[in-house]
């Protein structure tokens, strides 16, 4: 198998069983996030304690790219800081997937990513603006 | 007439690109033959000049050029006075020149009708009108993906100014009859518009035996440049509406204060026209007419019905097409799931499920998957939410025919989805 | 750098045509070297495909092309940001757009101050905009051909929302003080739209520097194809605009009674758009970056100095040149008279005069004269009649130059114009 | 000198000393005729008599193509009757002239004998519509 193949197989198993599918109870950020052109969907739960991501899960309906995406980003994330997420960029996210994928294929890589950005920083609205 | 192989030997790119791209997108737009690709660098090297103005020689040439090309494509269309046809961008843009210039004699109340399977093209430019109180409805769609008459008929009231349909749909392939929607309007005193971007290219189209009021298609989905779209008009209606876009060449007279303005067509080609996709659109309908409209159409047809062959025997479990399976109501359009994703209503919230249901294969990784077997489709919304939401899903996947596509190019597409069903079992 | 002669060495028609034409329209349109049409060639040869919603490798392809062409064209005018140019068929459509967008926030009384010396695709677009009450106002020029900066200082008021201004008059050559302009229009709170076509082909232009809010331009008269031409906006004034054209590419969603937007730019390019003509005016960008655009400028003064300086010898008795005579101000365009013909007030009725009044020669005899002698010039009223008409003239002959002409260019110019003179006299 | 340089020179002539260039007293019908774009102008007064043309001049402004062939107009069709008049065509114009004109400048050709056109159906209105 060559390298992309591989990477297509850890894709596919991701999307077909996803890692942290599902919702949070006590979450304290939740967000859908959704790509019109395609009906790509992904919400996401989020714990946040003390700045750091105690857990994440997702729910989303959409292509292997989109999903499987989320399911590796989620198992990613968790553990880490707030600061180290937000350092987190689409250069990432693509060798995470290890896949060479087109333009319009990057926007469903993302549509997570983009989802968790919107997250932490809604959370930092509500914590540092004091509300 | 000549074989439809020898006919894919006039392309360039499909010769260049040989195996490595099996081109299905023709609905999006069309590959160049080198008859098209050279009246292009023939009127940039011998001819090329601004027109209708110029008193000098080349000038008059080029004129004569685009005029020519306007009666060459006045024929094709069976318009009997050149003098019918604006040349525009595109389909879009002639939707929306006649939307903004019919707007004027608009009222609140006045209905426009059109059907659920139109392109955004032929909806947004009549949403526009929506802020004065202009109201659109759209007629509903059968089961197997015609145009429900009855419900049309319901919609057509006294209210209805216009009724603006697509000639054939670009997602479920369905050929509306035109000259029967055409006799429909009138008898109720609408105008009748029809979208002929997906019918102009691929069937023989009378403007006058249909009796349509207004048609507007696209060069670029015909073997023509981008660029480069005909609005065609009866005369007396289309020198009837006011002007759309202003500014040089549409105009009579300018003043400080007021303009008086040309005739059309000269009204509705406001600015330096493209020259060169009126000329190369020309060429390409020298082309089609070579090898004749109607082979094209029996070509597409045989294309459609041996895919719809190809569908029955491959019996993929979780395929599922669309659009009507008799032929006589079917362009050379096969759009398709690999089980349907629905659309979430984003209100309720997203349900709990697992992702996996049933296998689906969403139309990004169909369209990505073939391509990896080098056949090209198009995935999503197809330019047509309203009809796509109708269908119950968020996207599907299509492969759209034309003259250089074969039955291999066909055998080679259901190959590749069995082996993406494979992939993702 | 090339020489001059080398350059015209580049563009097929001028080789083909060799002695039988002196090109000496440059204003209303341009040749075009072998790099645009080869490109033009390479790109339906090589990458044709539609763009953005394709996920099969061509169309990811095309998508670059397209987008590296916008991003490359940006930096040539000094946008920062490839997202603040628009693909438009050329300058006049660029300013409907503006004309119609800005038009939903324009009301009664609401002032557009304009000048004398526009186009008429700056004027007629505004002049729709009177039926709600916005009222247009036309600074006016100096004896010199200048603009009259006491009567715009006087006419930019409190009510003006809009100024839009030529950088280059088309007829006089006048060169107008953008970034001045621009400057008391902003010091005034009114937007400030400049139009570039006769600017952007012809000398450095930078947006950021001139900072105007709006620029538009036309691939056509800068060595690029036909049906292309750029709107350029400041990305949060342009993206603030509602949309103009409704349809494909333009939207985000669309549902039977409303739609929502893209953003800027996909928001103002509806329909499939002229991705050849994008591809092409990107080459013709390369072909002047190449040449550099302050020696196309030089090229151009030292054409135009020496225009005057063989008018002056040749002191042709009733010749009348128009525009600035400090090449500081002055675009290569050279706009004249054999004896001037004053318009006929209609009302009046005519004067019973003899025709033959001190020999003149109608710039239509003019013109035909010249291309008898293979110089090709335009001759009327250059899409701009409010300015003729304030030269008090019913028309006027016109030769503007480019990169591949030279000071034999001239020199036949004004043999010939001796010869006419002559002939009629 | 060729044909064409033959047909410049009578041009040329009838611009310099047009023939019929006036206003006539007792005209039946009058007329102008005006080309925007160049401001070419021809002025037509006609006398009809029973339907034939006993007097017809025009004056103008223009250049030598619509102003010569006002001149060269007005010469051949006087003593003309209404339906001879009416059978002119464009052809016809051109044929007179002698000149390959290009399709702008056809237009200036043409100015005079439109107005003509004009002034006969004006006439033929007044008298057969019977005021
Ligand atoms: C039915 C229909 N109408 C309109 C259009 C719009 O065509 P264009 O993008 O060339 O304006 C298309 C093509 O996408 C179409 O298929
Ligand atoms: C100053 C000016 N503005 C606008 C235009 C219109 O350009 P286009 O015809 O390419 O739209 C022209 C060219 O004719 C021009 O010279």
């Amino acid at each position: 198998m060559t390298d992309e193949e591989i990477s297509t197989e850890i894709l596919l198993d991701h999307y077909r069983n996803p890692h942290n599918y599902g919702q949070i109870e006590d979450a304290n950020e939740k967000l859908i996030e959704f790509n019109p052109v395609c009906g790509d969907t992904v919400q996401i739960t989020i714990r946040i304690e003390n700045d750091v991501v105690t857990d994440i899960k997702f729910i989303g309906r959409g292509c292997s790219v989109s999903q499987g995406s989320a399911s590796m980003l989620t198992d990613k994330v968790k553990g880490m800081n707030i600061g180290e997420i937000k350092k987190i960029n689409q250069e990432d996210i693509l060798n995470m997937l290890g896949l060479k994928l087109g333009p319009s294929r990057e926007k469903c890589a993302l549509l997570s990513l983009n989802a968790l950005h919107k997250c932490i920083s809604n959370h930092e609205k509500k914590t540092h603006g004091g509300n | 007439m000549l074989s439809w192989q020898q006919i894919k030997g006039d392309f360039p790119l499909l010769i260049n690109k040989g195996k490595n791209l099996i081109f299905l997108d023709n609905a999006a737009t069309t590959q160049k033959p080198k008859q098209v690709i050279d009246a292009i660098v023939d009127y940039y090297t011998n001819w090329n000049s601004n027109v209708r103005r110029g008193i000098y020689r080349l000038s008059e040439e080029a004129t004569d050029h685009y005029e020519k090309s306007r009666e060459n494509i006045s024929n094709f269309i069976g318009s009997s006075d050149p003098r019918q046809l604006a040349f525009v961008r595109n389909t879009t843009e002639a939707l929306n020149l006649l939307a903004y210039s019919m707007g004027h004699n608009l009222h609140e109340g006045d209905e426009i009708l059109l059907t659920i399977m139109e392109h955004h093209s032929n909806i947004v430019p009549w949403q526009f009108l929506q802020e004065k109180g202009v109201k659109l409805k759209f007629a509903d769609i059968n089961e197997d993906g015609t145009l429900d008459m009855e419900d049309f008929r319901n919609k057509l009231t006294r209210k209805t100014k216009v009724v603006s349909v697509t000639h054939c749909s670009n997602l479920l392939g369905t050929i509306n009859d035109a000259a029967e929607l055409a006799k429909l309007a009138h008898d109720n005193g609408s105008l009748f518009i029809l979208d002929g971007a997906q019918s102009v290219p691929h069937m023989p189209v009378d403007v006058e035996k249909l009796d349509c009021d207004f048609l507007a298609f696209s060069g670029h989905k015909m073997l023509g440049p981008m660029g480069i779209g005909v609005l065609y008009g009866k005369y007396d209606l289309l020198n009837g509406l006011p002007p759309f876009n202003g500014g040089g060449e549409m105009i009579s007279q300018v003043y400080t204060d007021h303009s008086t303005y040309a005739d059309a067509p000269e009204k509705f080609e406001a600015g330096t026209p493209n020259v060169e996709g009126a000329i190369g659109l020309s060429a390409a309908v020298d082309y089609l007419r070579n090898i004749g409209m109607d082979e094209v159409r029996s070509h597409e047809k045989d294309l459609i019905s041996y895919t719809l062959k190809k569908e029955e025997e491959h019996h993929i479990d979780i395929l599922k097409s669309y659009g009507p399976r008799d032929m006589e109501k079917r362009g050379g359009i096969y759009t398709f799931n690999l089980g349907e994703f629905n659309p979430l209503s984003m209100s309720e919230g997203l349900i709990n499920e697992q992702i996996r249901v049933g296998s689906n294969v969403h139309p990004h990784d169909v369209a990505t998957g073939l391509d990896s077997s080098n056949v090209a489709v198009r995935a999503g919304h197809h330019c047509a939410m309203p009809l796509t939401h109708r269908l119950n899903v968020v996207a599907t996947s299509r492969a759209s025919y034309y003259i250089y596509n074969s039955r291999e190019d066909v055998d080679l597409l259901f190959e590749s989805l069995e082996k993406i069903r494979r992939l993702y079992a």
